[in-house]
């Protein structure tokens, strides 16, 4: 009886899952494009570093700060129009990944930061000797040399995506977790509540595996 | 929706309801009879009570199911939106419930009431509790905007706790009262007639389909109309939506 | 030329103050090797790290060429540095490139086309001996063979001028040889000016045209190598020169020697004198030659012998004066028991 | 008029920004105690470490992910019954708290474990080899050193739950993240949702100064 | 007593395997010291890892006092440790605890008293030198300074054995002097075994009593250290005792020589004879010392003059001869002209 009522989800699950998967993804996608410029930005810009400059670094860190301490829903209300310039839509999975992104970009910017504070600064002071460009130094010290912490910080950055994308029910985005919480919160339907938190338990061990693996591939410490 | 193809041609319906029975009847209801009508009909399920009618209002949605009449002409004012109603559905009314107490009267000073968080179903709670004596609202009380502090004389000097709808049955247990939607007390398999009072619902209070104004008269919100007086929409409702209140115009039909 | 003009660099953690470089002046010639020996402590990092504006001087200034680089706009500066080499005590290597690109970074900085890089690392590499390290990083190399690395990166864009903060004192002595003799090379070849941070004082002795000694992030002598080792003014540099030409005389010799032990002084051309020879024909005393170093520092023999003479105490007397005579610098350590 | 309507608003902005910090304080101090050790325990019994264990770290990594997996609002239902076993009330800001702490622990954990990884194991190996104990080594060695980055993790993490406590107003738990979603958004009040956010951007950029300031202060390198 | 078995130490990575060390067999003796020497990558870092088990074996094993490490449990490993002390060459300090702390924590490990772990810090810095950098933090201090660190760290706790991974290499004369004084105090007075890995045959020269050389894994010469400077067998052992005992004649002597060139070899008690003075005072030449070191290793000589002898060829060569007689090791350079 349980399997039949499973097999009966398994479309619904099916286009649930890939609802997740193109959230994540896009939402990635944007937030590793926006977050890591913005994160070099934060970093080669503060006290001591080869681009100081007080102001920039003061307002990369506002603009970032703002995002961020703004509650999701607020920010999705905030960003209908941009959402709808951009997407044709504020509904559905598309509409729901321009503020996922959105919210992802500053986080990740976060992290990027973080991991690129633990370079040695000894390196970065030896690209400068030999003349190097600061576009130059980013490419080819900082980003290989934090490469492993930046790997870490996209597999916090997807999982928590993952999470955040259940809250894609509020403009009907769909994906596993709004089916979570539709079915398991909403309607006491504790087959499908139990099915897709084991999905995203998966999904999420998946995820972390891979992060660890390809961390691990890229450390040549 | 593709709200830029002709009236006539139109056979693609996006429709929105919120999370739980409503969406359940889009979908097991209105939606196979409006298929056989040769409609493909994309069901949209929302967790909130502002995005459907904003999605409904640019076209995103061709109808949605979520709200009632007092709601819709609120909102639409406050948005500048013309939205119209195309029929009333059966609505579950929203119940007092209490672990704590057997009847209004035995509610002790300063008990602690979780109430949905949202204005829509908090104004109906408010009215509840408005009707049975606990409380007076003030003048300026709108549906839209409801909210606690709309409270002008609270007689048990009760405590509002506003909190998510759909978590206000798990929170009968925790709190004093729990004032529940009931959509969300089906679900959670209550017992409707274990409240300790029930809304005694007008017709402006039940949900309703509603349109944008300008599509009011095309064909596909005629056949929605249609859909929801038909035979089997009403079968689906004997079936699985057990304790919703009938609109006025189902109650009127079946006496004859 | 580099112009070190009264540069001071004083480090600022919290109150504190720490003076790493007092008002120090200094000029270096084109083409010239020269040494910074100095204490632990001394400053001799950070002096060599303004030179390229690693550290940024608190006051004077450093002129290369006559320009004077905290002068310069970044986009000049980055040009000036890929002229400057630099090798550093830590490697500091990028962990996540492989040996090849660790070394094709410094020509990538520079512009070069990716063939010209090819060849450029592959002859670098060859000329330290890490062929075969080409494809490994860092994390696998042994010591020495990174610092070999820091070392081909320095020198990739073939600089006019070569920073070595103690580029040798990771490598044993057969590697340190080959690389003293590639920086001798190079500096004849290509007449680059080498600044190099040492505490061998054998590599001092083997490549530096002249040195500074600091303390206290001060020089306090500065000279010719040649001179400070044969005349060493403060008792810091004799120390330092004690390292290569000290003569400790182990105690039993001292003890149980049967005549007088006389130092004799090598210095300048007195060493190819025929004095102890003419001594030993003159005199009827034995002369044993218990202890010796002489160093050819530029070429110039300098260094010191000792000599044990048995015989009569008269006789022996007379030989020390004849000595004496003959040569300024003659010592006696024990007279005979 | 609208500083009259501000004056009015004082007591309730008081009172949700109290909510505010008594919720975030608790799930932060939570966090700490909880995700340092879970955090600590990735690190250490990982390959190549000092308490290396496979199974150990198979195990709590599975736990992190799985927490990490559930959507929130899931995770606060699934929750419920600890919740009112703990602190006899299923609504208000103390059981939303224990959500947000349970929620903050797994994330806590992955961004110390990631400032963990970034110490130089040849300090490791010098405090193996004058024959330290693993506890020693953890908190004379590994501790102190990614202090920085443990600083910068907990500015992250303060920051995101300051976002996911506007979410406590599923249970009631109030806060000025709930008041700008409930007034602000169901009931659009522009002037509380203003307030309400710039509060809450004040309150961001605060904690990211402060963070920041203590990092730099730790921060020996 | 350390017992190395055919250790054997192999790294892989992905599917590339270096050999780090490769059936080494090697017996330490209690309170000697002992010199490890090798071309840069030869394996002498890991072979000393393995002493203590930083580095797990891939076979063999380590005894010390004829425990097996390879067979301890966790805890007594860590014990074992805390007598194990090691320096190592990248000082490898914690970047935020002060110097003290650094050095506290090695005494805390052993589960010292807060008094007595701050009396026996205080000692140990006013020991190194680092009095004034007690509270500074490892970024503020010089290359030496740190290594300085390491050392009043590695000998913390009063270990029995002592592993120096090229302890000295950052050190400007002045200090590896006094750390060397040191370590043979320790070693003295203490007993304490030390195993060094350096890069300056003056080190070896100064304070070990046997040394390996290591080649490409594996030991290639093994013995006291008068034997291997006297009597190298190895092309690689003999280049790197050149480090200290090589004459390099300049160019412009062997050019502008009048006489023939003779090099005489000291070595053990025959430094001490009176071949020269004999020499000199039996045949009608002139003897001419141009170029001269002795060494005097565990107080033995060792040694190479070299001489110029000018006078009637006939008698020259007579003299020659005669010096051949009285000692084994004479070599004509070159021949009057
Ligand atoms: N970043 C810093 N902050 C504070 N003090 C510093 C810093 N860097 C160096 N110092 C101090 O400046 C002085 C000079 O340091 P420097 O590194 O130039 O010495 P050095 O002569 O190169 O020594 P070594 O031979 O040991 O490398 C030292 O006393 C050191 O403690
Ligand atoms: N972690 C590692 N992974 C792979 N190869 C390694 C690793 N560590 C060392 N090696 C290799 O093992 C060999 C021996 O290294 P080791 O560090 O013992 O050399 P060493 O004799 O100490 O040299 P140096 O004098 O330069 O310090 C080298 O060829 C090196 O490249
Ligand atoms: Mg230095
Ligand atoms: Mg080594």
């Amino acid at each position: 009886m349980l399997l039949d009522r499973l097999a009966e989800l398994v479309p619904e699950l099916n286009q649930a899952f890939l609802e997740t998967m193109y959230m994540v993804s896009i939402s990635l996608a944007v937030a590793i494009m926006g977050g890591l410029p913005l994160g070099i930005l934060l970093f080669v810009t503060d006290r001591g570093l080869f681009l100081e400059n007080p102001v920039v670094k003061s307002a990369a860190g506002f603009v970032v700060n703002m995002v961020r301490s703004v509650p999701f829903i607020i920010l999705l209300v905030a960003l209908l129009p941009f959402t709808r310039w951009l997407t044709g839509t504020t509904i559905g999975p598309t509409a729901a990944s321009v503020s996922l992104s959105i919210a992802a970009i500053p986080f990740f910017a976060r992290i990027v930061e973080s991991s690129l504070r633990e370079i040695d600064r000894g390196v970065i002071e030896a690209a400068i000797s030999v003349g190097a460009s600061p576009w130059m130094i980013i490419k080819d010290v900082l980003l290989p040399d934090a490469r492993p912490g930046i790997i870490h910080g996209i597999t916090i950055t997807t999982i928590s995506l993952v999470g955040y994308s259940a809250m894609a029910g509020i403009v009907g985005g769909g994906g596993i977790g709004d089916l979570a919480i539709r079915f398991g919160y909403y309607r006491y339907d504790n087959t499908i509540m139990i099915t897709t938190v084991v999905i995203l338990i998966c999904l999420v061990q998946l995820i972390q595996f891979l992060g660890d693996r390809i961390a691990r591939l890229t450390d040549k410490r | 929706g593709n709200g830029e193809t002709t009236a006539e041609e139109k056979k693609e319906l996006t429709i929105g309801a919120t999370s739980g029975p409503y969406s359940d009847m889009v979908t097991k209801g209105i939606k196979p009879v409006l298929e056989k009508k040769g409609y493909t009909v994309e069901v949209v399920e929302f967790s909130d009570y502002i995005q459907p009618n904003l999605a409904l209002a640019s076209g995103d949605l061709d109808a949605n199911l979520f709200q009632h009449k007092v709601y819709m002409e609120s909102f639409a004012e406050e948005h500048d939106l013309e939205l119209s109603e195309v029929i009333v559905v059966p609505t579950a009314p929203m119940g007092i419930y209490s672990n704590r107490f057997d009847s209004l009267d035995a509610i002790e000073e300063g008990s602690q009431i979780a109430v949905p968080n949202d204005p829509t179903n908090l104004a109906r709670a408010l009215l509840i509790l408005e009707s049975e004596g606990l409380i007076t609202l003030a003048s300026s009380f709108d549906p839209l905007t409801a909210s606690e502090r709309d409270v002008e004389e609270n007689v048990k000097n009760l405590e509002f706790k506003p909190i998510e709808a759909g978590q206000l049955p798990r929170a009968v247990e925790g709190t004093d009262l729990a004032a529940v939607p009931g959509n969300y007390a089906l679900a959670a398999k209550m017992n409707l007639l274990d409240a300790l009072v029930l809304e005694t619902m007008p017709d402006k209070y039940r949900n309703r389909v509603v349109v944008n104004t300008r599509d009011l008269d095309k064909p596909f919100v005629q056949d929605i109309k249609e859909a929801v007086e038909s035979e089997e929409f009403e079968a689906v409702i004997d079936e699985e939506f057990k304790g919703f209140g009938k609109p006025e115009w189902m109650l009127e039909r079946n006496k004859e | 030329m580099i112009e070190i003009q009264n540069l001071v660099k004083i480090y600022e953690s919290g109150k504190q103050k720490v003076k790493g470089v007092q008002d120090v002046s200094l000029t270096i010639n084109d083409g010239e090797i020269f040494g910074i020996v100095g204490y632990s402590g001394a400053g001799k990092s950070t002096l060599l790290r303004c030179i390229n504006m690693l550290e940024w001087p608190t006051s004077g200034n450093v002129k290369i060429d006559g320009v004077d680089l905290t002068s310069l706009s970044r986009q000049e500066l980055r040009r000036a540095r890929q002229k400057i080499g630099m090798i550093f005590q830590h490697f500091h290597l990028v962990r996540s490139k492989t040996v090849f690109d660790n070394v094709a970074f410094a020509l990538k900085a520079a512009g070069k086309s990716k063939q010209e890089i090819r060849n450029k690392v592959d002859d670098l590499l060859e000329m330290v001996g890490l062929q075969d390290k080409r494809d490994a990083y860092p994390s696998q190399l042994s010591g020495g063979q990174k610092q070999r690395v820091g070392i081909a990166r320095a020198l990739a864009n073939d600089p006019n001028v070569l920073l070595c903060d103690e580029a040798t004192s990771a490598l044993d002595p057969g590697t340190t040889r080959q690389i003293l003799l590639l920086l001798k090379k190079i500096n004849q070849e290509l007449g680059i000016t080498i600044v190099l941070i040492t505490h061998e004082m054998g590599v001092v002795k083997e490549i530096c045209d002249r040195i500074a000694v600091m303390q206290d992030g001060k020089i306090i002598e500065c000279g010719e190598v040649y001179e400070l080792f044969a005349r060493p003014e403060e008792p810091l540099t004799r120390s330092f020169i004690d390292s290569v030409l000290q003569l400790e005389l182990p105690e039993h010799l001292v003890k149980n020697r049967r005549g007088t032990l006389v130092r004799l002084q090598y210095r300048g051309e007195a060493a190819s004198d025929t004095v102890i020879s003419d001594m030993l024909q003159s005199f009827r005393v034995k002369g044993n030659i218990i202890h010796g170093k002489i160093e050819y520092i530029q070429n110039k023999p300098l260094g010191i012998l000792v000599l044990e003479l048995i015989g009569d105490e008269s006789e022996v007397k007379r030989a020390i004066d004849f000595m004496h005579e003959r040569t300024g610098g003659l010592e006696v350590i024990e007279h005979a028991a």
